[in-house]
């Protein structure tokens, strides 16, 4: 089982980032669940969801301890919220930011998928729209298929700069 | 067909399948889903239903009554304090024999505002008459909300039924769905004893201390009815569907010495547990029950038990706990775990049963010691 | 006065009900049916009318009776009447309710459902208090008046549901009373042309609780009309229509003592609060005449 | 699905003459017409609560309950209320 942990803030898209990776896995012949963290939500705080893919069915609920990989959609959430605990020794670690940050024992990358959203015009409310970008840059780590991931944002969403944000983050990926 | 859902939107899809001509609803966190896809399918003219927009859930329950009356088919969803609101009603809905099928989406009750899993506000209304199901999976509340429609309105059951699923835990997961085409799987509804303006009766009116007995009676028979109705309906979806249902949900059980009895999600991370525990050597199985009402004969003989309750009776005990030591009369190890959302792993699962006592009653979280 | 020959002579309550001797909600509901027709269905809440159909397995009501929890009629016709519709027909849905099924306990279903512009006709007879149980105080009993929980005489003002309903702006709402059944037979009938909420507030005066004696009852509606107490009217699309009878009492009112004086539930009250009633009844007249006046 | 002849599903009630039982029982005072003073109005029949008086202005003593709203709002005052003897 592979399992992600996505921190975000209220409003970001954090729990549509996981539901279309979920379903993008599903379109690879896996299976998925994705499960937002549901608390005192409001715009702005810090939040967390969880995707979790096997190759057998989920029966699993409960929060994830210990994430195979870790999403950071908003880079500021590391002041207020450890984000590598409990990441496995090895883990990946995938942030928005222009800049390359170090982990000691994981794996980083980044990309700028507020840029790419910017570039892209995908802003809604005045926030960039992040969900969909990331999803390209999962795609480039391999966690889920380029195909996949097209085919899970255009059943979600009915613009296609949905698939041309997650395009450029696949390119912009740094490896 | 495969799909991404969740578990509130496999409900609203397996009600378009079903049509009611009239669904009655109220929003209420985290069941607002069900009702907000409702309302969409109504709107784009996907479902042609009548979509009641009522005030409050009291009135979402009397409306599907009145409703349900005339001999349509009629679904609502509520949640917790909703739940408890329409309690007057339920009542009302069972003992006026309708089959209405409700979503109650688990969680628990205030104060504080807690928004979060817990079985007791469907086990309050564990006497009222209506059937009881409880749902693991996104598929699985899909499946059930089809199978509710069959039996409630099978004419030797013609009672109300709830398709209990966990809040958050599973309303609002993303997993896999299957849609199938329903067919004629669920035949159209007909009540006997709805209104006819050519045959006027009165419904419901004064009745003596020498008659009410006899409606109470026929409520239980009906629902001792029900078990065959139920198998009947849940073989028959194995054969068109190709996905089995039982009264219980058995996971190793057959040479477990222990065996783990919960309900909803909880129930389904307890095979986790059991593989664990099978890895270290101990013969562990787990037993997730699906029906509250009827309560199954459940197959425990010679085993110990160890009860997962998220719900508890005041001064007295886990609600699942009370009701299987009254039917097994051995004594289990009872957990009382995950009110309000309190997380449980299957970790925690597999430590229940590793440091099980007997006969004792244990709340995760408060005391010092498994 | 003569006979109405425009009223069928077709009964809907059959002989005999458990109602009380004198009883104008049986009185009332004769002409609601009469109006009404075959094609009818009456949901019933916990009210005096629950009772007097008669104890199962007989009902002494000739048209299908749904018998619903205290709060929920308007919300149970809700749903019946949105299921007849779906199914393409067009059967009278009546809510008919006491008044403490309408003003108090059923009052959040009843907005509800005229907000959602719920096909259906509200029927609220009112007798002025908790008749079923034994004659307690409800949101619709005046001023002054005794109930077993206003043992001295009520302190507050009975409540102005049709304001409320009014509020609501439905197509047609009146108020009748079981004295002038020609009114109430035309009313119903009118109501049940419309599409949407109608609503009409029936005066029921009742023997036991009012403390008069039985055979007063229909005396006791027209002396409510006379003396102003209680005024017959329809509003028909906003347009407020004021009644020929009420007419004539804001013309020239009776004394409002000819109306107290024969009821019990009156017997001993403060000459003060008898002078609040009457400024209450002249401030309504006046009211009323100016939106007649103006609409 | 076993038979039971004791399970009855709900209460169905049907209309029935007589749902309360016979009413007249409750009677002490009993509605007299006088013919002569009668002219015949009918105003006596609309207003009986009970539906007691029929179209030729027969009173059903097995359903009148006595409460002498018809002899209240006789204009001829033909109708006159007399105790009943028990």
């Amino acid at each position: 089982m592979f399992e992600i942990r996505i921190h975000s803030r209220g409003g970001q898209g954090g729990v549509t980032a996981a539901r279309l990776l979920a379903l993008a896995a599903i379109h690879d012949g896996k299976y998925a669940t994705a499960a937002p963290f549901y608390g005192a939500e409001r715009r702005g705080a810090p939040i967390v969801s969880f995707v979790r893919i096997d190759d057998r069915p989920i029966r699993i609920y409960s929060q994830i301890k210990k994430p195979d990989m870790v999403i950071v959609l908003d880079a500021s959430v590391m002041d207020v919220v450890d984000v590598l605990q409990g990441l496995k020794s090895g883990g990946k670690v995938l942030i928005n930011s222009q800049q390359k940050k170090e982990f000691a024992g994981f794996t980083s990358s980044h990309v700028d998928l507020t840029g790419i959203a910017l570039k892209e015009n995908l802003v809604v409310s005045g926030s960039p729209i992040l969900n969909t970008p990331v999803i390209g840059a999962l795609a480039k780590q391999g966690i889920v298929s380029v195909d996949s991931a097209k085919k899970a944002i255009r059943e979600m969403f009915s613009d296609e700069r949905n698939v041309k944000a997650a395009e450029t983050a696949y390119q912009e990926m740094s490896a | 067909m495969k799909k991404i859902s969740t578990g509130n939107k496999a409900v609203a899809e397996a009600v378009k399948q079903l049509v009611p001509a009239v669904v009655a609803a109220y929003p209420i966190t985290p069941q607002t889903e069900i009702v907000e896809q409702i309302a969409e399918f109504v709107s784009s003219g996907e479902l042609k239903s009548r979509y009641i927009a009522v005030e409050s859930e009291h009135s979402a329950m009397a409306a599907c009554i009145g409703a349900s009356i005339t001999g349509v088919r009629t679904f609502t969803a509520t949640s917790s304090h909703g739940l408890l609101y329409m309690h007057e009603m339920t009542n009302w809905a069972a003992g006026a024999r309708l089959p209405i099928v409700m979503a109650n989406v688990n969680r628990s009750l205030g104060p504080g505002w807690n928004i979060w899993a817990e079985h007791t506000d469907a086990l309050q209304e564990r006497d009222t008459g209506w059937l009881q199901v409880y749902v693991s999976t996104v598929q699985e509340a899909y499946d059930a909300t089809i199978m509710a429609f069959r039996i409630a309105e099978h004419n030797d059951v013609l009672l109300p039924v709830m398709v209990n699923l966990d809040g958050f835990l599973l309303s609002h997961i993303m997993q896999p769905l299957d849609t199938v085409d329903v067919g004629d799987f669920v035949p159209p509804i007909h009540l006997p004893h709805a209104i006819d303006v050519k045959n006027p009766r009165g419904y419901g009116g004064l009745t003596g201390p020498d008659q009410q007995f006899r409606f109470s009676w026929d409520i239980e028979r009906s629902i001792r009815d029900s078990v065959k109705v139920i198998e009947k309906t849940q073989n028959d979806f194995a054969k068109r569907f190709g996905r089995k249902y039982g009264f219980t949900e058995d996971y190793q059980c057959g040479d477990a010495d222990v065996v783990i009895v919960a309900m909803g999600t909880l129930g389904k991370e307890a095979e986790v547990a059991i593989d664990l525990l099978r890895k270290e050597g101990i013969k562990a199985g787990s037993m997730r029950l699906r029906w509250l009402r009827p309560f199954p004969k459940l197959d425990l003989k010679g085993k110990q038990v160890v009860v997962i309750d998220r719900d508890y009776s005041f001064g007295r005990g886990g609600i699942l706990a009370t009701e299987i030591v009254a039917q097994t009369k051995e004594d289990v190890f009872s957990v009382i775990a995950g009110l309000g959302g309190q997380e449980v792993t299957y970790e925690d699962l597999a430590d229940f049963v590793r440091k099980r006592r007997m006969g004792e009653e244990f709340w995760f979280g408060v005391n010092a010691n498994v | 006065m003569d006979t109405i020959p425009e009223i069928p002579k077709e009964e809907y309550i059959l002989k005999c009900t458990s109602a009380c001797a004198g009883c104008s909600d049986s009185l009332a509901l004769r002409y609601v049916l009469k109006a009404a027709g075959p094609d009818t269905v009456l949901v019933v809440p916990a009210c005096c009318t629950s009772v007097i159909q008669g104890i199962y397995p007989n009902t002494a009501f000739n048209v299908p009776v749904y018998n619903i929890a205290f709060a929920s009629a308007a919300a149970c016709a809700s749903g019946m009447s949105n299921a007849f519709r779906a199914a393409g027909k067009k059967t009278n849905v009546i809510a008919y309710a006491g008044d403490g099924g309408t003003l108090d306990i059923g009052i959040q279903a009843m907005s509800g459902a005229f907000e959602r512009g719920t096909d259906f006709l509200y029927i609220c007879y009112d007798n002025e208090a908790y008749g079923n149980t034994g004659m307690q105080r409800s949101g619709g009993t005046p001023l002054g008046a005794r109930t077993t929980t206003t043992p001295t005489g009520k302190t507050d003002n009975k409540k102005d549901i049709d304001a409320i309903i009014a509020a609501h702006d439905p197509p047609y709402q009146a108020t009748a009373c079981a004295a002038y059944p020609q009114d109430l037979f035309k009313k119903v009938a009118k109501a049940l042309t419309f599409r949407g909420p109608t609503f009409i507030h029936i005066l029921a005066p009742c023997p036991p609780g009012w403390r008069y004696s039985t055979e007063k009852s229909v005396e006791m509606g027209k002396l409510a009309v006379k003396s102003g107490m209680w005024v017959l009217y329809e509003r028909e699309y906003g347009k407020l229509t004021i009644g020929a009878q009420s007419k004539a009492a804001i013309k020239k009112p009776i004394p409002l003592e000819d109306y107290l004086a024969p009821q019990g539930r009156f017997k001993g009250i403060d000459p003060k609060t008898v002078e609040i009633l009457k400024q209450r009844i002249a401030k309504n007249l006046a009211k009323l005449t100016a939106e007649e006046a103006a609409s | 699905m076993t038979p039971d002849t004791k399970r009855e599903r709900l209460a169905l009630s049907r209309p029935v003459v007589g749902a309360a039982g016979k009413t007249g029982t409750w009677r002490v005072f009993r509605p007299v017409v006088d013919k002569e003073k009668c002219n015949e109005c009918g105003l006596c029949a609309t207003y009986c609560p009970d539906a007691a008086i029929d179209d030729d202005l027969i009173v059903d003593l097995g359903f009148c309950k006595g409460c002498g709203i018809c002899a209240n709002e006789c204009p001829k005052k033909a109708i006159s209320m007399v105790r009943e003897e028990k």
